[in-house]
């Protein structure tokens, strides 16, 4: 370069600045700083990489472009789910944590960032109250995680290895929580019944070397486990713990798990609050009942009520710092880092504007809307529900009888600008319904899928012909 | 302000939003779902939420937002090994928009173009800024990024039938403790190694350690210490030399983008986060990003699914989404990985290309010596090890001079320092580094800035010699006061929401619900609320 | 914090944002075009603006912003007359869209038919709340649109030949002062009236002030007591009867909306500001938003352009633009008015619905009367005039008596009120009501935060009475402390800006191209800089 | 209503809340509030308006439905100005004016408004060094007013009437000043010669009569006024005052007109860091030297530094409170009220990010990119160049030589997603352009004119050939 290089974010490639710093330590160059670094380490050429656009105006308009080239769910009419929601998100929570103060904040003390601790035992409570549970942590990374730890704290606690699988289990999650834990868990399959539990497969199987029963509700399906209290009962009674895994979205209406038996409740909370990302929004929440046993294996933060110098005040800390890897590295319970924060902050300002009117209006329209849906979609000649279970958000067709196949209708309905739900089986297509999908959305994916099927009907049928002919 | 707990400002009967009303066809169609769940299914009681207005929730959180310090309000550098530095405003301004937060990750990829092309893009810089042959976005941290390595080294000896024998991770003491935690987490044994007398990574125990029970040995560098370690090369290949693999630490590579490479040194694996190297917010503890960059051998381990360019036979090119492959480790995270912050990380390495991250490294050491010769004019305030040595992009301080002199804590100078609107940190444990105190200023700060923060330093090491009692009782100015930390270890009072504060200091009555009785009197008086225009 | 000036914070050779550069094919096409310029256009030294980083510049504005009290951080229902209300986030959310930002009002109307649709639908939604014809919503604020209304008024006499005749305006004092200036401004003499002994305006007055010279009638109702002027009928009539017409300032008209409309009581221009009651944020004090609403027989005089809706013979609408006519007013701003306040204003209509803006007034003056019977329990508060009496939508009150008890005057209570993050305000001039504070508490505050600021207020009667010297001294707990306003209005000491301070106070060069010298030794010292957390 | 009417902005419809306070003071209802409104005055139904919609995600959905009509200089290749300028906003302006503290605070007292006090104070000082002056106003509603109000001011303090106009101004502006300023002054117009203005006509009509002579530079159609001094020495001659309008955009490079004689210099700050926004974002400043003949006849704020009991701390408050309407009602100057200080801060924000090497380069970029645009155009056969004055961002093309309207060319041109600029006489055309505009956009509407050019020219051929046919 002719000219110095001067950039905005760099405040002292100001020419003088430089100069001035290098003569205050009596550097002649920057390169005395990477003494330490051997010759034959360092790089002798810039690195490879893209013209850069330093002016923000032409970063704006390069990202813009290539942004422009997505087409969003704005554009399509979307029935997209399996792990990843459609909800409405508060325009009051976007702007909190578009707050420069949460957003550029890390990892202050109680005081200069009081706010960060309060915002978080806040979360931490309104998420509780929702689970009817009296410990929440600070958010992990996701539902993923959230639950592999939850197994975890099992194993751990009982020093048991089985873990028994009720429900059916997101592919991607199963994946992740098995490769999590199969050094220490081996998680074992009771194949489900027309959606839910086998709870009389399941009790079979209990016994005093199960660490966990792991029931999934709403399951990947979508089903909601009705027989929870039962497993609860059975596996206590085989001194195993009842770990569920579930998506808070339902729980204005629906009974919370910890009320019928659940120890740690566990899953995600990309729904409140969050907006889809590409899939890159999600953090993971586990509680507990306020039992040490249980507090003492949770690897993340958890953040308490403390007093002060002042009497009435509300101080806030770390409870129980000992149990992290903060505190004690390969000692501590498995390992704390940042994690998801923010996105806490956001599902604690949704959960305040929504109130429990909030919650159960939605829970109640989720309700109607998935059940019509089903409706819907099952009314279809050829499409048949996939089971009989109560579905909260998402449910699955069967198109076998209309000989269509998951991959073929999904790709039919594309070229309309509908994405009609994901493929789970050949001919099985899981299909996700929200308060952001209105009747006449339903419908008209009815109306879409049923001419596929009078098409698909009506070409089989001219095959035939032609074949006769 | 002082503002309440949520809960205190709950009215019954305000709403917050409103949700959209249930149609009158879809109504008559489905009936009362509610009514309709079977028996155990059926919430009996609402949850115990607030009741609030909108404007309530807003004020709420906006007062509490500004009982918060932010990167972009004070001089940061006082939180060493996390490298806060300046993640512009034109990078949220863009990930804002609707093309990319109304994005389904299991749209049809032709829809997704934009995206997944960023996502490629990101992935071939991060692979020219270490060296190494194949990166994933995937991880939504640090830690779990080091995980990832951990995760890839273990299915890589498993392949190679080794998984039983390999049983050991080594690493160091001034490496970041996640290390050491997810090797354990991963079922491995730890081996943590200490510095030799000058504070460098010690070679000679490194050689003591490695046997064809390791599996890997897992590094920061520069360490914690800011320390660089010259025989970096010889740790690998002594790894290396008994089949181990090497995992580099790259969470913080502020100081060497683009003067020294992972791969050039034989790493195997590595990992950056974008958080901390590539400037994406730090979001009050996340969403992070990590990026692990692999070799070739180990690239058949990552995480998928994986973005990858197509050329059509007409010269076009589109991104199209691999399933993992079977070797892989699987799905460590949900779909692609923490998408704003990849595009906001390539928006950052855009604006300033190879330029301006030589820059950004060059800057970033050179501040970190102009805090250090400060620092080191501050009398009581030390920098251990490698003495009269240049340091890369932090350095980790020692006040036992001073606390020798005036028994005030490292602890208690960075509570007086949120007096000042200056934050620090002391360092991760084990305080090996006595009274520890961890500074590293990045290239995000000018000149006057450092000289601020240094100023604020010797200011406190003033008043703990000449007024310790100022020191000792801080905070005095904050919107909270000195707080109790025992109430936190003590499970008999501990309280981790709100309903278990009611009921173990109350004992409110629990209904069936787990509805808690009414809040506590507290009375907000007006007199407290004083901090209103700070 | 305690932020410097911004020219202080300027470090040589720091950028804040860069330009695009000049394409090659454009440099060589063109030349020097700075070396090109004639003799004289050629500035000789570039402006002394700061030279700052971009992190730098954002910290500096966070920071102020931090130091200044929004309506969403406090209970603001002291600025009385200034309807603070909510101004619900998702319209900010809404108007940022470059479906917004993006466009220019010169593009084809084809291309605008949304905006143009909102301006179109939020003109008819204003009609039908005031009752009037026609509405415009070109101005740009409350007092802008009063011109707007004398503007016309004038036209409309002229248009009748009687533009000499009518050489006078009427209005009170209790109506906002911005009525009384824009008359002037445009030419009238102004004839102010004030109350009966009750506080109601005084019909009596008007009909001895009313003649064949009066142009027009402009008053507030309620006025800014709060009082609703039950003979408004009459006051109407009897300018007509004189061929004066009768303009309504409206610009608050929070706690009538549903319940009367200026039409209904023979009005033939009012406005409406869209920043008080249709809940568009103040913008610091702009940019607010004004609508026009006239009777058919005004509505030739309304500025232009016009938007129009267009029905094709196949049923579909369209909307167009058209000129200002021959008798319109001509532009009184640019284009089309500040749109995003219009989009706004439209926004939170379309949230509310007929019964919603009904619920907007009722809870509104149910508030107010709450807060008056609260206030007037505090010793030392009264609410002059109309004694026992129901307000409208807020009150002027006096601190006569604790003046008359203490001598604290209600300036002094005022800037108290600030340390307890609350702010008020006394009245505009003259002091008709002795030591004024006029609260309007609108619709957005709950009976809690009205409870709060009450007892804010018993509690610096309190002080006043017990420790008046720590209300005299206030502020004490601001960013700034008790400042002299003695300085602002000495032309010899006024500093309106940092280069007429350079140069006043410090005697700076000024170079030819009025760069100053370098800025004062001001040191900022940490320990100022305390109030982080806040 | 069969449900009470409870909405999320209005905390009170809580059906509890709203009892309580009506027993509290006393009222059966709401309707003994209104006792003093006459019965004949009442509504006796409800106002006649949309359904609402109170949920927000369906206001949202309808209101983005409609924004979404729109089509934006995004989208369309955007060669429009004439008062409305499309020029770069940094995210940082934005960010800072999307500040709660700043976006909803209104008219606080110096002490909890201090940022806002020293803000704008900021804006003024950062004004004053682009301008070379020492007092600028807090903003004024937008440049027309501004113009206006200077203007008057040249009247109240000359006790003349007469203004001479010596430049093209653009004509709402020209609407707007003179029905405002007709009462109290005559503007009379000295038509220019070659776009800018005739100095000895200029000349010959000064006398001691004349308030002041209005210079726009840049005028309505872009051309620089270089003759600035020679016209102001005249009017100081003649005990006249120069009035200027300008925009603010170009004195990174240009020289400021108060370096050549101009007593009060006004104008826009649309262009300092404002978005279109469909021409709904102005902001008018007023600059005056520091003498207090001219400040006190200036109506807006003014807001200066102050001592304050703490040594060295910087108050803030209003110089000269007197003058205004809020002290005075109509004794004071004009008025003074709600007008555009957020636009001002951000225009202060704008200023500090550009610093006087961005202020520089984008002027060198603007006279370039223009001269270039002018090239190009001028360059096509039949097209000629409005006049030969310096222009800065906009200029004029004649386009009678090609037999082509204005308005034609313009309907033309949209047709292939060109605005390219504005119909500001039969055949002449306003063109615009900015750092927005690229070499690439300028040469694509040079193509699409000359191919329009073309058109027309062979159109015109064929119709002769018709004709002699």
């Amino acid at each position: 370069m002719t000219e110095p290089f001067v950039h905005p974010y760099i405040p002292n490639t100001a020419p003088e600045s430089k100069a001035a710093m290098l003569a205050a330590v009596g550097a002649a160059s920057v390169d005395e700083f990477y003494a330490d670094v051997p010759a034959e380490l360092r790089l002798d050429r810039p690195l490879d990489l893209p013209a850069p656009f330093t002016a923000e105006q032409d970063l704006v308009r390069h990202v813009e472009g290539l942004l422009g080239k997505n087409v969003s769910t704005r554009q399509r009419l979307s029935f997209l789910g399996a792990g990843t929601y459609h909800h409405y998100v508060p325009a009051v929570v976007d702007e909190v944590i578009g707050r420069s103060e949460f957003l550029t904040a890390y990892a202050g003390e109680p005081y200069e960032d009081h706010g960060r601790f309060q915002a978080l035992f806040q979360y931490q409570s309104l998420m509780a109250e929702l689970l009817a549970m009296d410990v929440v942590n600070v958010p992990t990374y996701d539902g993923y995680q959230a639950t592999a730890t939850a197994l975890s704290m099992a194993g751990r606690m009982s020093g048991r290895r089985r873990i028994l699988v009720a429900s059916d289990v997101l592919p991607a999650k199963l994946s992740k929580v098995h490769d999590f834990v199969r050094v220490h868990l081996d998680l074992e399959f009771v194949e489900t019944i027309d959606g839910v539990a086998d709870v009389a497969g399941l009790v079979s199987r209990l016994g005093d070397d199960i660490a966990a029963v792991w029931v999934e509700t709403p399951s990947h399906t979508g089903a909601v486990e009705a027989q929870l209290q039962k497993i609860s009962d059975a596996a206590h009674a085989a001194g195993a713990v009842l770990v569920v895994g579930t998506d808070p979205i339902g729980y204005g209406v629906l009974t919370p798990p910890a009320e019928q038996g659940a120890d740690i409740v566990c899953g995600d909370i990309q729904s409140l609050g969050l907006h889809q990302w590409f899939g890159g929004a999600h953090g993971g929440f586990i509680a507990v009942h306020d039992d040490t046993k249980f507090i003492m294996e949770m690897p993340s933060r958890l953040f308490g009520l403390a007093t002060t110098d002042v009497p009435g005040e509300y101080g806030f800390g770390d409870v129980a710092y000992d149990r992290t890897s903060f505190a004690h590295r390969e000692e501590g319970k498995e390992w704390v880092g940042t994690a998801a924060a923010l996105w806490g902050i956001a599902a604690g300002v949704y959960l305040a504007l929504m109130g429990p009117q909030g919650m159960r209006d939605l829970g109640e329209l989720l309700l109607a809307r998935t059940r019509y849906a089903q409706q819907q979609l099952g009314a279809i000649p050829g499409i048949a529900l996939g089971d009989t279970a109560v579905h909260l958000r998402e449910f699955t067709i069967d198109l076998s009888g209309a000989g269509l196949t998951a991959a073929g209708l999904v790709g039919a309905l594309r070229a309309e600008g509908i994405e009609p739900g994901v493929a789970v089986g050949e001919h099985l297509l899981l299909v996700c319904v929200t308060e952001m999908t209105s009747q006449a959305d339903i419908d008209r994916l009815a109306a879409a899928i049923a001419s596929n099927t009078d098409h698909q009907t009506s070409e089989t049928i001219s095959t035939l012909e032609e074949q006769s002919a | 302000w002082d503002e309440p707990i949520i809960f205190e400002l709950s009215t019954p009967g305000e709403r917050g939003v409103l949700v959209t009303g249930i149609e009158a066809g879809v109504r008559d169609a489905v009936g009362d779902v509610v009514g309709d769940l079977p028996a155990g299914l059926r919430r009996a009681a609402p949850p115990a939420l607030p009741e609030m207005g909108q404007m309530r929730v807003l004020k709420h959180y906006l007062r509490l937002s500004q009982e918060n310090l932010g990167a972009d309000f004070n001089v940061d550098i006082g939180q060493g090994t996390c490298t806060m530095k300046y993640a512009p405003k034109v990078n949220d301004q863009l990930v804002g928009t609707p093309a990319l937060t109304a994005m389904h990750p299991l749209q049809n990829p032709a829809d997704a173009q934009g995206v997944l092309e960023i996502v490629w893009s990101t992935e071939r810089m991060i692979a020219e800024i270490s060296g190494m042959d194949e990166v994933s976005l995937h991880t939504q941290g640090g830690s779990a990024a080091i995980w990832s390595n951990i995760a890839m080294i273990r299915a890589y000896h498993e392949a190679n039938g080794e998984g039983e024998q390999r049983r050991e991770v080594i690493t160091t003491i001034f490496s970041h403790p996640s290390n050491a935690a997810a090797a354990k987490a991963a079922g491995y044994d730890v081996i943590t190694l200490y510095p030799d007398a000058d504070g460098y990574p010690d070679l000679e125990a490194l050689k003591r350690a490695l046997s064809p029970r390791t599996a890997a040995i897992m590094v920061t560098n520069p360490e914690d210490t800011g320390i660089y370690n010259p025989a970096i090369k010889d740790w690998v290949d002594a790894a290396h030399a008994v089949g181990a693999l090497a995992s580099y630490d790259q969470a913080n590579a502020n100081g060497i983008l683009g003067i020294t490479r992972a791969r050039d040194a034989g790493f195997d694996v590595c990992h950056f986060n974008l958080h901390k190297t590539f400037g994406t917010p730090h979001g009050c503890g996340g969403p992070g990003a990590g990026a692990n960059g692999v070799s070739a051998a180990l690239a058949p381990f990552l995480p998928g699914p994986r973005v990858a360019r197509e050329s059509g036979t007409d010269g076009s090119t589109r991104f199209v989404v691999r399933e993992a492959g079977e070797q892989s480790i699987g799905a460590v995270a949900p779909f692609f990985g923490v998408i704003p912050n990849i595009v906001r990380a390539y928006a950052w390495m855009m604006a300033l290309g190879a330029d301006g991250l030589r820059a950004v490294a060059e800057i970033a050491v050179l501040n970190n010596n102009y805090l250090l010769k400060k620092v080191l004019e501050i009398p009581g305030a030390s920098a251990p090890y490698a003495t009269g040595r240049r340091r890369i992009e932090q350095v980790r301080y020692s006040w036992q001079e001073l606390f020798e002199e005036t028994g005030i804590t490292s602890e208690e100078i960075g509570v007086r320092a949120s007096d000042f609107g200056m934050h620090y940190w002391t360092s991760h444990h084990p305080y090996l580094v006595p009274q520890p105190f961890t500074l590293e200023p990045t290239e995000s700060y000018s000149m006057a800035e450092l000289d601020e923060y240094a100023a604020v330093l010797a200011e406190i090491a003033r008043e703990a010699r000449e007024t310790p009692d100022v020191v000792r009782t801080a905070p005095h100015n904050q919107t909270v006061h000195h707080t109790h930390h025992d109430d936190l270890d003590d499970p008999e009072r501990w309280a981790i929401t709100w309903r278990a504060y009611q009921r173990k200091y109350f004992g409110a009555p629990v209904d069936p619900a787990g509805r808690v009785g009414s809040a506590g009197d507290r009375i907000e008086t007006g007199a407290t609320a004083a901090e209103a225009a700070a």
